[in-house]
């Protein structure tokens, strides 16, 4: 079974050459960064993306592959943790919501990868640093990441929407988002469909 | 290595008393005979100079990401079609690959070749559907085109012999292929790889030194090496403006190690329309070298590995790429311990490679940005998803 | 092939017609000449959408060859042709377009909806940017079913097509007794179109379960 | 004017009216066919016999087809913009179609029917080449007039192109038809095919042939035909000037510029290709009338293997073309003809030396004006990674 974070190592189908001390430098250089274990990222502080992606690319980290959003929503983890008398209890705790975004970065010339940086923010209002002023690839992606998911980037060139209509409302990839309802009956529906007829517009 | 941006060329109005002049503002799109579907450029002419471009996009954006959160592992493989639509193998394969990450499962042998196979006859169908398509921009009226389908069809057959359908072949599993190919399969795969070269033969002969193709594209919609890094783009047009980087020589997956190939790349930092259309013949060759090993490496087993029943992965988080025909196709995925992906992300090498078209189109002709954007090769079920 | 006698005010059965014929005598009308010759040369709006607009293009190649129909005359502006093929997933920000192509297009006009998405959404159905069938907006003459449908269900959508134009009448045609057929080009709104269909060529099928409004919504 | 005159003029051009555009029918036929054979297709061979009930099974190869388009298009409705000026929008299609048609009465095709009405055969007119320039002219205006009253985008670029292009080729085409004027002494077109009897044709001389290629390829620039059909670029520009209409405007659209392909095809046969010389048309004169149409058809053929062919110029490659290398070297073929005309041509070993001194000097300049325009166009060479 793969173990969380195993995306970094390589595998028989996975990648190829891939340091797997790679987060280990950017660590020291950004003490304030966080190092992810479960999912393999590194966590960039808030305030200074900008900055650690410039000193990435300083150090080959050249080509920036894929840029996208995760919505986390605001909910309950039950944890077990083992007490100071060895009891193991279930305690539950609320974890807020947030949203992150993801980049996936590669070196081209010395052809290592991927290194995983994430920026959190939080769900209301969701504010990160753009990074296409260091990578041209991030332009559209970041675009898409606004359309979809709302997170506003400053210091990005043009920051519109990219997939939907200007005047569209939401963002629709975020997990708390009600479609438009415009289900009409038909002869065989799906109970999820059913569900949903029961709860939004009706037309018929 | 800064960030490239290039700027664009200042062009100053002739405004003199009493003449009203301006630029004209030119929508193509989304419906025009040479945006490949329904993408759209805002185009602003001095005369027929392009002064600056803005992409549009959207117009055939299907929800995909949201439609496969909403659905088990294996339920959005046929989803993966439709992303590139020429290429519904490559999707295929890209997609089964980030999951086999999140599960190890050991893919057989003969599903191994097969899907390098598969992959390969793909790359041919598509570099041959962008050379028509690219060549027809030009305003051949068609009939390199018509040639190209000819021999697709071919290959779209031995597609439809082995999956059942012709373009959306929902071929891949987890862990394997559904099916084996039928009986005599490897022989008339062998045969339409063997065909191949004399078309091709024939096919440069008509094209790669014709003095007008040859003084339509050469500087025109130049790619440097740096903002083509920057931008992120990958794939043949990478190479075309020198870099040799090729997702097969690099990652190695599947069984890509066992091949003799070479990964063809323009000399040079020029990387305009004329590089990207050669390296695609090129690389057609390459595959065909790939195909003729792969077809005699094939031996007899299962296809299918141990997959589980049900597809329920503990949570993780991976991302998994191959080189398709127009680039590094990848899938991001969340695992959250459910059937169901928690995040499921498409890294479109379409769009990504649009990323540069305003840099290059400025300062050329409107003619020339539309072959441009052919020979930027999208598709637009790729780049809106 | 031949062509069904369509003669709503001369009744003339086909047996009197083949006698005449055998005596060297033709029987017709104009508009069986008419319609003979729009239905010899339907020209489609090259007019691709998504995944279906390859197999278009496909049909129209040296293997299927639409040509011989008369068909590969493949206008790229919609002024000059007669057949519309939407070919793939309509969006609902794509969905205005199609309609004012539509629009475009001069009397006598036909439209084949090419694909599951271009009849009902299709497997993208349940997207929030997905129209759920092109025949909202403008009436469809063929549907052509599959994802994506073969070339050769291209060439049969075509025959069927020119079959329904050989049937019609020039008196009773749409095409000639409503002047241009124009609908309401839909406008965006926050989350979705307006309106959300047309009611002069769509009705929602009616629900045998339909409950009244304030219950459903309560 | 006499009543037998206007009976004479009638029966002069009536049948001009009538041949060509069926011949046009045919053309259309013919180039949809051929292309279909270029692409390894079959073509249009269903649409059948109207108006019997087995038409379906007689299609004849498809001949049906253009009789089929034409009527749909007659019915077809006609639409004006909204913005559109109604009144050029009406007029341009029309003043497209009047100048080939006019320039048809001046080609010197001896009909069986234009003997006796010798006052009236329009081709006596002794400026029938200028008058022939000067007419066709007139096609720039209607195509800029189509661009312009569509108020449409397109439209307009479709019309400034076609301006630009047709201006430009206008000048080598005229320079090129220059050569035969000198040689003959005369602008009359039946003395110009008079003067190439037999197998005297002037495209069996050098300076004849450098100038027939330069007409054609000027001619191909005159009726946007591929690889020079920009105004009416179907990927870049949607389908030009004509983008905004329909039905039957479209149709004379259409017509007009097959029509004026004949015309132009029909002036080069007149001037390098021995109007209706041809063998046999000594004991049947008639035959003279076919032969002409079978050369105008001839470069028919070879515009539309051009068209399935080659892929189009860019504009200011066009442009280019124009002003860089045909009219430079047009301008050259004169001086050459002029002296080839001086040289006495008695033996053989004479004659040789001319073709031989002549062509190397043209091919000289061609290679020359080449090297000069585009000088670093050229196939490349592409490394492999291993």
């Amino acid at each position: 079974m793969a173990a969380p974070g195993q995306s970094q190592r390589p595998t028989a189908g996975g990648s190829h050459g891939v340091s797997e001390r790679s987060h280990e430098p950017v660590l020291q250089q950004f003490p304030e960064a966080e190092w992810d274990e479960a999912a393999g990222a590194i966590i960039a502080p808030l305030g200074q993306a900008r900055a650690l992606a410039e000193w990435l690319l300083g150090q080959g980290v050249d080509y920036c592959s894929n840029v996208t959003g995760v919505d986390y929503l605001e909910r309950e983890v039950k944890e077990k943790v083992t007490g100071e008398d060895g009891k193991v209890e279930t305690v539950t705790r609320t974890e807020p919501g947030r949203m992150d975004v993801v980049y996936h970065l590669y070196s081209m010339r010395k052809q290592t990868g991927p290194l995983v940086l994430k920026q959190r923010t939080g769900r209301e209002h969701p504010q990160v640093q753009s990074l296409t002023p260091v990578w041209r690839s991030c332009e559209l992606q970041e675009r898409e990441v606004y359309d979809l998911f709302g997170v506003d980037f400053t210091g990005h060139p043009d920051q519109r929407r990219i997939l939907m209509w200007d005047e569209f409302e939401g963002h629709p990839m975020r997990k708390d988002y009600t479609e438009p309802f415009d289900y009409e009956w038909e002869p065989t529906p799906h109970d999820e469909i059913l569900d949903k007829h029961q709860r939004g517009k009706v037309i018929v | 290595m800064s960030s490239a941006t290039a700027t664009a060329p200042n062009y100053e109005l002739i405004q003199q008393d009493g003449l009203d002049t301006g630029l004209l503002e030119v929508s193509m799109g989304p419906h025009h005979p040479s945006t490949h579907g329904v993408f759209r450029m805002d185009v602003k002419l001095d005369g027929e100079t392009v002064v600056d471009l803005s992409p549009v996009f959207g117009y055939l954006h299907r929800n995909h990401e949201k439609l496969a959160e909403n659905m088990s592992y294996l339920g959005s493989m046929p989803f993966t079609d439709r992303l590139d639509y020429f290429n519904s193998m490559t999707n295929n394969w890209a997609y089964a690959l980030a999951a086999e990450k999140l599960v190890e499962i050991e893919v057989p042998e003969r599903a191994e070749y097969l899907r390098v196979i598969m992959a390969e006859l793909t790359r041919l169908v598509n570099h041959l559907s962008l050379v028509g398509f690219f060549v027809n921009d030009l305003g051949a009226l068609g009939t390199p085109l018509l040639y190209a389908f000819r021999e697709r069809e071919k290959i779209l057959d031995l597609f439809e012999q082995a999956s059942g359908a012709r373009m959306m072949c929902n071929y891949f599993r987890f862990g394997g292929l559904r099916n084996d190919v039928p009986e005599g399969w490897l022989d008339r795969a062998r045969e339409v790889v063997d065909r191949f070269p004399v078309f091709l033969d024939e096919y440069e002969k008509l094209l790669c030194e014709n003095e007008i193709i040859l003084s339509r594209t050469q500087g025109v919609g130049n790619l440097s090496r740096d903002l083509a890094i920057s931008a992120g783009i990958t794939g043949p047009m990478l190479r075309a403006s020198g870099e040799r980087y090729d997702l097969r020589k690099v990652d190695r997956y599947g069984i890509y190690d066992r091949f003799q190939f070479r990964v063809p790349y323009s000399d040079g930092d020029v990387g305009d329309c004329y590089d990207r259309f050669i390296v695609r013949m090129l690389e057609m060759r390459e595959s065909i070298g790939i195909l003729k090993q792969a077809l005699d490496g094939i031996e007899h087993g299962p296809v299918l590995g141990n997959a589980p029943k049900v597809f329920k992965p503990k949570p993780a988080e991976v991302y998994g790429r191959v080189e398709a025909p127009k680039g590094e196709l990848g899938f991001y995925l969340i695992a959250d311990g459910t059937p169901k992906p928690y995040r499921y992300r498409v890294r479109p090498p379409s769009l990504i490679n649009l990323t540069v078209l305003r840099d290059m189109c400025l300062g050329q002709k409107v003619a020339d940005a539309v072959i441009i954007l052919g020979s930027i090769d999208i598709v637009l079920g790729e780049v809106d998803r | 092939m031949t062509t069904p006698n369509t003669s709503p005010g001369i009744d003339l059965d086909d047996t009197t017609r083949a006698e005449l014929e055998r005596a060297g005598v033709i029987v017709s009308k104009v508009d069986t000449l008419y319609n003979w010759a729009r239905g010899g040369s339907v020209w489609p709006l090259t007019f691709g959408l998504a995944c279906c607009a390859i197999e278009m293009i496909a049909s129209a190649t040296s293997r299927f060859d639409i040509s011989r129909f008369g068909s590969e005359v493949f206008r790229p502006t919609p002024r000059q042709a007669d057949l519309m093929i939407v070919s793939g997933t309509v969006t609902k920000k794509m969905a205005p377009q199609v309609v004012r192509i539509y629009n475009q297009m001069p009397e006598p006009k036909w439209v084949i909806a090419m694909g599951a998405c271009a009849i009902s959404g299709g497997p993208f159905k349940q997207g929030y940017n997905v129209l759920k069938g092109i025949d909202r907006y403008i009436p469809v003459d063929v549907y052509l079913p599959g994802c994506p449908p073969r070339p050769e269900a291209v060439l049969q959508s075509l025959n069927y097509l020119q079959e329904k134009i050989r049937t019609q009448d020039i008196q009773s045609d749409p095409a000639f007794t409503a002047g241009r057929r124009q609908y309401p080009v839909p406008e965006f709104t926050g989350t979705d179109l307006e309106p959300p269909y047309n009611p002069e060529v769509w009705q929602p099928p009616a629900n045998p379960n339909a409950q009244p409004l304030e219950e459903a919504t309560a | 004017m006499s009543p037998d005159l206007v009976r004479d003029i009638l029966i002069a051009t009536v049948p001009l009216m009538v041949i060509f555009p069926t011949l046009f029918a045919f053309t259309t036929w013919l180039e949809r066919k051929a292309l279909a054979r270029i692409q390894n297709r079959i073509g249009p061979n269903k649409v059948g016999v109207p108006l019997t009930r087995y038409g379906g099974r007689f299609s004849l190869f498809g001949l049906g087809q253009p009789l089929a388009d034409g009527i749909k298009m007659l019915f077809k409705e006609n639409i004006v913009p909204r913005d559109a000026d109604r009144l050029f929008h009406l007029l341009a299609p029309i003043l497209a179609l009047i100048p080939a048609m006019l320039v048809l009465c001046f080609l010197p095709i001896e009909f069986p029917w234009t003997e006796s009405l010798l006052p009236v055969q329009a081709f006596l007119l002794d400026g029938a080449v200028i008058f022939f320039f000067a007419i066709t002219g007139l096609n720039t205006l209607a195509i800029f007039m189509a661009g312009w009253a569509s108020r449409n985008k397109y439209s307009l670029l479709g019309g400034m192109r076609a301006i630009a292009q047709m201006v430009s080729y206008e000048i080598p085409l005229v320079l090129s038809a220059v050569v035969v004027v000198m040689m003959v002494g005369s602008l009359n077109a039946a003395e110009i095919a008079n003067a190439q009897a037999g197998w005297n044709w002037f495209v069996f001389t050098p300076w004849g042939l450098a100038a027939f290629v330069i007409f054609f390829i000027a001619s191909l620039a005159e009726t946007n035909r591929s690889p020079f059909d920009l105004p009416e670029a179907e990927s870049e520009i949607i389908a030009g000037y004509f983008t905004e209409y329909s039905g039957f405007k479209f149709a004379l659209f259409f017509l007009g510029e097959y029509i004026a392909m004949f015309a132009i095809s029909g002036l080069a046969v007149t001037l390098f290709l021995g109007g209706g010389a041809g063998p046999g048309i000594a004991t049947l004169p008639w035959l003279s009338a076919m032969w002409f149409i079978a050369k105008i058809f001839a470069l028919i053929a070879v515009m539309i293997w051009l068209r399935g062919t080659l892929p189009r110029l860019r504009v200011d490659q066009l442009m280019g073309f124009a002003w860089k290398f045909l009219l430079p070297l047009s301008i050259l073929n004169i001086l050459v003809a002029g002296f080839a005309h001086f040289i006495p041509q008695e033996n053989i070993v004479s004659k040789v030396a001319v073709w031989v001194v002549s062509l190397g000097i043209l091919y000289m300049a061609a290679k020359g004006l080449n090297q000069l325009n585009r000088p670093n166009v050229r196939p490349r060479d592409y490394k492999y990674a291993e």
